[in-house]
């Protein structure tokens, strides 16, 4: 149980570090949807071992929103955008140092929940938190409103599979608020990110400063 | 209906003098109304020191609302912050726990920051009631602070609870509040170099507004500051009486130094409400040294004489500002230079005024003088401390009132001379007209009070005594008999109604030597000698520029006056002047060296933070991670 | 069942809204917002009177605390419907007033949620339900400001998720998979049993993440933007009781972590953050330059206010912290429907353009002047009074240092909103004359919130004292 | 009270008659200093009788305070003459404060400044202006040594002071008593215009202070006026002389005692005359922004006598 719990998230953490460093926003997009994949499956794997059917539900109903439906809102949202940013962009080694420390940093954060807890999965909590605060850092240094969106949902992720991991899963009620809640943030961004783009002509971020002071 | 309604305000103003002076006599009294509002509710009482404070805002607002009556005319505007502004002040010296007295307090303040706005449309003054606004804040925070560690400290909000728990304060529980109240109401007061709203917010009221802010909201920080020292805080160390001494002759100097190179006529009185106000706290400053060193008897007469000062100040200053008052509204200008031969055209308010001068200038048989000798007995008494540096510092004291004194009366020579006698300097002042009645009848009311506060010291005196002796818990000293005023035993003595009928028969004395020497009564009315050119004419005259200017260059250390000179030469030749303009304006030193680095500074840090909006939403998100992650160290 | 109702009620209007067309719209509309009110009014008083309200078996429930911000919904709700009929053209009325009432709803949800997952939820709801009430001008500026208020709001909110998580974690790892595990009640009963350093930290990320819907410095950015740009009556809402949602959030915490890991953890970081968001607006007050951003940082600094009140804690300090919440709502809202009619007249919110205001609208300047000083703190008005009392308990908690640099923030903001009120209303009006504003009608509203704050302020009714004292006991331990 | 009255008028007249003639004698003595023979003593008598004689000229600018003030000024000076102990220590009002005649002092200031206004001449606001401000800086000093005597006879009653310092000589003797007697004579010269700070001899409008503020004044106006002069110097001299040489002042009032006191006055008045018009002939007169620093100099005199009755007790 421990061992198949600690590679998936693993693994999620590994990808997240692949959306830092990947800078065109398709192959992103991609690896955003695999580490929804991992999730999903990380959300059954919990369901048949931990004994806990409702988990498998919930990890079906996690594929359809974030590996099928999101990525394919987000296609739309990027689909004038050039591929490669036009400037040079910051050299991604710098970030990736940044997602490292961030890693320790959850790992610290982390630490009370460990002494508390005895659940097998205890030992992926750190990676699942890495995870969200590594999306974090995505969000804050997104170029476009498409990084900000990407970065959000990366957080989301993060959040997610802690959530998985720390308490399998929270009452159904709550779950499914939190899916829908998502769900909607992104369509209604995608309303918004096609207003601007009409009327600002891009979505770059240094074009959106207008409002100061 | 503004006639009504300063009827209205004359007739509370009548109510509160004859509960004042019941308060005074002792009657007490309290009304409570608990859950109106947290901290205790809303509740006044009645006692010696507020009847007295609450009678001098009766006795004032009588004849200001009757000037107003012919002031304001038909203007409606004003009316109902004029009747707040009077009920407000009423309330401070009745208000009997935290919340209530920061009501009163506070309503006062917002009152007379619409009255000081009376003239909507001229930047300065929109200027001047912001800074007074900003100041009245910061002086209502100080006494906000104040009070709530008093509240903390003896565990109640009601004042009676903090007198009786006074005695057991720890000093560091004493010295705090006392600072902190002693600020909020020097701020209001006007002691320097908290006095910069002052000379800028009351002439922009309208007069009869000036009248009271100047007469009465100054003395309510007097109130104030008597009753945290001698009541909430009663055993004041002696180094807080020597403070509020200093401080005190500081303000009375500095005040008097600007108001005598002042132009502006109300903005001379107003500087003159801060001299007074020092000469007040140096009467106080002296008794609480006097109570701290245990001579109880003297702290009795000195802050007896600080009240009666406060008095003697409120009838005469409300009656200066009044005159101001009809001097503007018959010319439209408070500029001196501008005035003069008023003396034939507004005979009442000329002679009036010449009175309230005098008064003001502490020439003997008038009340001013009256007080002024007390203090200066008060202080000629610290021959009794052994303490040498008390008494050099009350020599200081001495010195100082002494200057101011001699100021004043340069002051309010200027002021009278320059603005009413001689010949017009304006085709306004040549047209003015005398001030309507009700502005006489007020004017006339005030100088009656003067006289009768200059001769009845034997009565006045022992009210106030009988009122600060339980305040320092001293019994009374021996103050004379019905006519004359002693000061213990044979220092001193003083009787000002045997002073007035000697004066009065002297004054007889010449006419009847001219007559019994047969002097001729022959006269002949020709121009004024002016070294035989034909034609006298106003320019020739001595302005009030011109009438200061040896004070300018005696203290030019304190004034650093600019010399500004533009001559503007005939086209043809330099050797002939087309215009010649000089103006020798001293520099403001507190607004120079303290307000305006302060607020330079608040505005460059306002700057810097602008930048913290930059518009980008990169950064807004790095905020939330940054705050996320210090606090997670940090808690 | 009095819940359900309540909620319903704004539901149930705003599909109807959404779907009715013709000239009855505005009538219909002005009906839902009374309902509402009154719906708000009674479960307050019935939660006063009797005890609290719950509905459908637990899962809504409305205590003292939830019953004061039901309430103030409701009423800040009315005032600002009342309002809105002048910023929409008939055209787009049913989509405006659908979101409008969208958005009441949610809010209500929030507060009447006993479930605090399920809480979390309703102001998520609350933000999404308002995006498209930021930008409805459809203007440059205010579809920026939409993209930013959703982005910062959704990451912010996700923060507090992950709050939620923890504190459900700490919840089951003692005391098993409980079907109500995260109901407030269930988790006030067992908050002594909880591990307080997991507690402590699932604080610090709810205070991060419901910081920023309650415009905490440094989370506040998005405020200034967002209430600026939007039209007047959401920024009204937005301003008035929005802010106030989030620090309910907040508060809904606070007294479980005070049981689990001692009252000084959470009294420190609330003081701390609230002088920040104090400081940091006092400083943007100090040269505002547009009176809609100025209003919005007042905003900003008043929630600071309040979230000083709650570090300084005692009986006083919550009591004076949640009146305080109120009067600002009362004020706020009137002045940004004030604000509003003034852009509207002078078609631009820069505080250089409109100079004179006193003359052309003597009423609108009028009332303008009377919220404004309601606003800076000056006494007949209500928030005179909770700061004294926040600042009462600050000194009698022996917080000097912290109270006295309060007070000296407010003294700056009060100088910055003098100033530029001043520069606003007096002066001699330059410039084309503005656009005749309406009858006295619509001056009602303004009156009846001025007057509610004269109650607050020096007229305490009866059931006030008591009823800040129920709020005390509930907050503070 | 009989008895004050009579010695209020005996004062009165003393003062009233006796001022032209020591302003004359002053007078012939400066003349004859310089080798001049000089004005006979009485001729201030002639003058004033001219004056009275003639017809008083007064400006159309002027109000009745221009036309009040001659009486004013002679009635402060009776008032004053009154008070200070001429003849004999028990003074005729019983309440003689040093600060009440200084004060008296300041009331003839306050309406001869407002009168020299009145006349609308440069001449008038010139004089005026420089009259408050020498008395304005004068009135620190005068304090001080009244504070100073105040200590040492422990009243402020001239009376009491004379009685006080005549019962003890030694007293009189003291370092701070001279320090006292030496302010005191400064602020003297700058009150009542004499040299030093003002010449009363000359009518150019460089120099003048005092003259200034008269010039518009004629007839009984100006008799009065400048009777009222002399006064104040009689009386500033009797009150340094009774003062600080307190020999030979009767305490009892009778008819003997008084004549007496009056020889012992005569003789020391005719000293101080004579002091005052070498002092005269060898001081030239200073120019006006340069009398604040003497005044500051008489000032620290005072500053200096009152801490020595600190330090020496």
């Amino acid at each position: 149980m421990t061992a198949a719990t600690s590679l998936l998230s693993f693994a999620g953490l590994v990808v997240t570090l692949a959306i830092v460093w990947r800078q065109s926003w398709p192959g992103r997009l991609r690896l955003f949807a695999f580490q929804s994949l991992l999730l999903a499956v990380l959300a059954a794997t919990l369901g048949v071992l931990a004994g806990r059917p409702r988990l498998v539900l919930l990890g079906l109903v996690f594929l359809v929103i974030k590996v099928v439906v999101i990525p394919r809102v987000l296609y739309r949202i990027g689909s004038g955008m050039p591929v490669r940013p036009v400037a040079p962009g910051k050299s991604s080694g710098i970030t990736l140092l940044v997602a490292g420390v961030l890693i320790v940093v959850a790992y610290a954060v982390m630490l009370p929940l460990r002494t508390v807890t005895a659940l097998p999965t205890a030992g992926a909590i750190p990676l699942a938190f890495a995870m969200a605060l590594i999306g974090l850092f995505l969000c804050v240094t997104g170029r476009d409103a498409l990084g900000h969106i990407l970065g959000f949902l990366v957080f989301e992720n993060g959040i997610f599979g802690l959530a998985l991991l720390a308490t399998y899963g929270l009452p159904g009620i709550v779950e499914a608020g939190v899916f829908l809640d998502v769900l909607i943030i992104v369509l209604i961004m995608e309303g918004v990110v096609g207003q601007v783009r009409r009327e600002h002509e891009s979505i770059d971020e240094p074009k959106l400063r207008e409002l100061r002071g | 209906m503004s006639v009504l309604l300063f009827g209205l305000a004359a007739a509370g103003g009548a109510l509160a003098t004859v509960v004042g002076v019941a308060g005074m006599l002792g009657a007490g009294g309290s009304l409570s109304l608990p859950g109106l509002v947290p901290l205790g509710g809303i509740a006044l009482s009645l006692d010696p020191l507020g009847g007295l404070f609450l009678a001098m805002v009766g006795t004032t607002a009588i004849p200001a609302s009757i000037y107003a009556i012919g002031y304001a005319g038909g203007e409606r505007r004003g009316v109902l912050a004029y009747l707040a502004f009077v009920s407000a002040m009423g309330l401070v010296p009745l208000a009997a726990n935290v919340m209530t007295f920061l009501i009163a307090w506070e309503l006062m303040s917002l009152a007379s920051y619409f009255l000081v706005l009376h003239d909507r449309d001229d930047p300065e003054s929109v200027d001047a009631a912001w800074l007074y606004a900003v100041m009245s804040q910061a002086g209502l925070a100080c006494l906000l602070a104040g009070m709530l560690l008093l509240t903390a400290a003896t565990g109640s909000a009601t004042f009676a609870d903090w007198a009786s728990a006074a005695p057991d304060l720890t000093p560091g529980a004493r010295v705090l509040p006392l600072l902190l109240l002693g600020l909020g109401f020097a701020s209001k007061a006007g002691v320097i170099p908290l006095h910069v709203w002052l000379p800028r917010a009351h002439p922009a009221a309208p007069s009869h507004v000036s009248a009271l802010m100047s007469g009465v909201m100054v003395k309510l920080g007097i109130y104030g500051l008597v009753r945290a020292s001698l009541d909430w805080l009663s055993p004041t160390p002696v180094w807080w009486g020597a403070a509020v001494l200093l401080a005190g002759a500081v303000s009375a100097v500095v005040g008097i130094l600007y108001a005598v190179v002042e132009r502006d006529l109300k903005r001379l009185l107003a500087f003159s409400s801060i001299e007074n106000v020092g000469v007040i706290l140096i009467g106080l400053g002296a008794g609480l040294v006097f109570r701290g060193v245990g001579l109880g008897g003297l702290a009795v007469l000195a802050i007896a004489a600080a009240l009666y000062h406060a008095v003697n100040h409120a009838a005469f200053k409300s009656l200066l500002f009044l005159g101001a008052g009809a001097v503007v509204h018959a010319t439209g200008t408070r500029n001196m230079n501008a005035l003069g031969g008023l003396v034939t055209r507004m005979p009442w308010t000329a002679g009036c005024f010449v009175f309230g001068a005098a008064a003001i200038a502490a020439l003997p048989p008038l009340n001013g003088f009256v007080s002024e000798w007390l203090i200066f007995q008060a202080l000629l008494q610290n021959v009794q401390m052994a303490r040498l540096e008390l008494n050099l510092t009350f020599t200081f004291g001495l010195a100082a009132l002494a200057l101011t004194s001699g100021l004043t009366l340069a002051c309010f020579v200027k002021a009278a001379g320059i603005t009413f006698l001689a010949v017009p300097r304006s085709d306004a002042a040549a047209r003015a007209h005398e001030a309507p009645v009700s502005m006489r009848a007020a004017m006339v009311l005030l100088a009656g009070a003067c006289v009768f506060l200059g001769l009845g010291p034997t009565l006045v005196l022992p009210a106030l005594a009988r009122l600060a002796g339980p305040l320092v818990g001293a019994e009374l000293p021996a103050l004379g008999d019905g006519l004359t005023v002693r000061i213990s035993g044979e220092f001193a003595a003083l009787s000002p109604v045997a002073l007035t009928v000697v004066l009065g028969a002297a004054l007889l004395a010449p006419l009847v030597a001219l007559r019994l020497l047969r002097a001729s009564h022959r006269t002949r009315w020709y121009e004024t000698w002016a070294c035989g050119r034909m034609l006298q004419t106003a320019r020739m005259e001595y302005t009030a520029t011109a009438f200061s200017n040896p004070f300018k260059r005696v203290f030019d250390f304190f004034y650093r006056p600019e010399k500004r000179l533009d001559i503007e030469f005939h086209p043809d030749s330099r050797f002939f002047v087309e215009r010649i303009e000089y103006a020798n304006p001293t520099r403001p030193l507190f607004e120079e060296w303290l307000y305006e680095p302060a607020l330079a500074a608040l505005s460059r840090v306002a700057a810097l933070t602008r930048r913290v909006q930059s518009g980008s939403a990169n950064a807004y998100l790095a905020y939330i991670l940054a705050a996320l992650l210090l606090l997670l160290v940090l808690a | 069942m009095m819940l359900v109702l309540l909620l319903a009620v704004p539901l149930v209007g705003a599909g109807g809204l959404a779907v009715a067309r013709g000239a009855w719209l505005g009538r219909l509309h002005g009906l839902v917002a009374t309902l509402t009110l009154t719906a708000s009014l009674a479960v307050t008083v019935t939660v006063y009177r009797a005890r609290d309200v719950t509905a459908l078996d637990g899962f809504l429930r409305a205590d003292a605390l939830s019953a004061w911000m039901v309430a103030l919904i409701g009423l800040v709700a009315v005032l600002a419907a009342l309002e809105a009929p002048r910023y929409v053209t008939t055209a787009v009325a049913p989509r405006f007033y659908a979101l409008f009432h969208l958005f009441v709803f949610t809010m209500l949800l929030a507060v009447t949620t006993d479930d605090v997952g399920f809480m979390w939820v309703a102001i998520e709801g609350t933000t999404l339900a308002s995006v498209f009430l930021v930008n409805f001008e459809r203007t440059r500026a205010s579809l920026e400001a939409s993209y930013k208020y959703l982005l910062i709001c959704s990451v912010g909110i996700a923060v507090a998720f992950l709050g939620t998580v923890l504190v459900y974690f700490a919840n089951v790892q003692l005391f098993g998979d409980e079907e109500y595990a995260l109901r407030w009640t269930t988790l006030l009963r067992l908050a002594p049993g909880l591990a307080p350093q997991v507690v402590q930290l699932a604080f610090v990320f709810l205070v991060v993440g419901y910081g920023t819907k309650a415009g905490v410095a440094p989370m506040h950015t998005w405020l200034p933007d967002a209430h600026s740009e939007a039209p007047a009556p959401v920024s009204a809402l937005m301003s008035g009781v929005l802010l106030a949602v989030g620090v309910y959030a907040i508060l809904r915490f606070k007294p479980v972590v005070d049981l689990a890991a001692g009252p000084a953890f959470t009294s420190r970081i609330l003081l701390g953050l609230g002088l920040l968001s104090m400081a940091v607006a006092a400083l943007f007050l100090w040269a505002p330059t547009n009176f809609k951003r100025m209003l919005a940082y007042s905003s900003v600094e008043h929630v600071g206010i309040a979230c000083v009140g709650l570090g300084f804690g005692g009986p006083w300090g919550i009591a004076g912290a949640l009146l305080h919440i109120a009067n600002h709502a009362l004020a706020k809202s009137t002045l940004f429907l004030l604000a509003g009619r003034i852009r509207a007249a002078y078609g631009s919110a820069d505080i250089t353009a409109v100079r004179g205001l006193l003359h052309p609208l003597p009423r609108t300047g009028g009332a303008f002047l009377a919220a404004m000083v309601a606003l800076m703190g000056l006494p007949p008005f209500g928030l005179f009074t909770s700061e004294v009392l926040i600042f009462g308990a600050g000194f009698a908690k022996g917080a000097i240092v912290e109270a006295a640099l309060g007070l000296v923030l407010l003294l700056v903001a009060f100088g910055g909103l003098l100033r530029s009120t001043q520069a606003m209303l007096y002066g001699v009006p330059t410039g084309p004359a503005p656009a005749a504003a309406s009858g006295a009608w619509p001056v009602a509203p303004v009156t009846l919130a001025l007057l509610l704050l004269i109650l607050t302020g020096v007229a305490w009714p009866p059931g006030l004292g008591d009823a800040l004292e129920q709020l005390a006991a509930i907050v503070g331990p | 009270m009989i008895t004050d009255l009579a010695l209020a008028l005996i004062q009165a007249l003393v003062v009233a008659a006796g001022a032209p003639l020591l302003v004359g004698v002053l007078r012939t003595l400066k003349a004859r200093l310089v080798g001049r023979r000089g004005p006979r003593p009485w001729q201030p008598y002639a003058d004033l009788a001219k004056l009275l004689r003639k017809e008083a000229v007064v400006s159309t600018t002027t109000s009745w305070v221009f036309r009040v003030t001659p009486y004013v000024l002679f009635a402060t000076m009776l008032v004053a003459a009154v008070i200070v102990p001429v003849v004999a220590s028990r003074t005729a009002l019983p309440f003689a404060g040093i600060i009440l005649l200084m004060y008296l002092f300041l009331v003839g200031s306050f309406f001869l400044a407002l009168a020299g206004l009145d006349s609308g001449s440069a001449f008038g606001g010139m004089g005026a202006s420089r009259e408050v401000a020498v008395a304005a800086l004068a009135e620190p000093t005068v304090i001080l040594a009244v504070f100073a005597l105040a200590l040492r006879a422990d009243t402020t009653n001239l009376g009491g002071i004379v009685a006080r310092l005549s019962g003890e000589p030694s007293l009189a003797a003291s370092p701070g008593h001279l320090l006292a007697f030496a302010a005191f004579f400064i602020v003297m010269l700058a009150e009542t215009g004499r040299l030093p700070v003002d010449n009363p001899a000359t009518h150019l409008e460089l120099t003048m202070i005092h003259e200034a503020m008269v010039l518009e004044y004629s007839g009984r106006y100006l008799a009065l006026v400048e009777w009222a002069g002399a006064m104040k110097l009689f009386v500033f001299l009797t009150l340094l002389a009774n003062l600080f040489f307190p020999w030979g002042v009767p305490d009892l009032v009778a008819p003997v005692p008084i004549v007496l006191g009056l020889l012992a006055l005569a003789g020391k008045l005719a000293v101080l005359t004579v002091g005052l018009a070498v002092l005269e002939t060898i001081v030239a007169k200073l120019r006006l922004f340069r009398v604040p620093e003497l005044l500051a100099g008489s000032f620290a005199l005072a500053l200096l006598s009152v801490t020595a009755v600190f330090l020496v007790p």
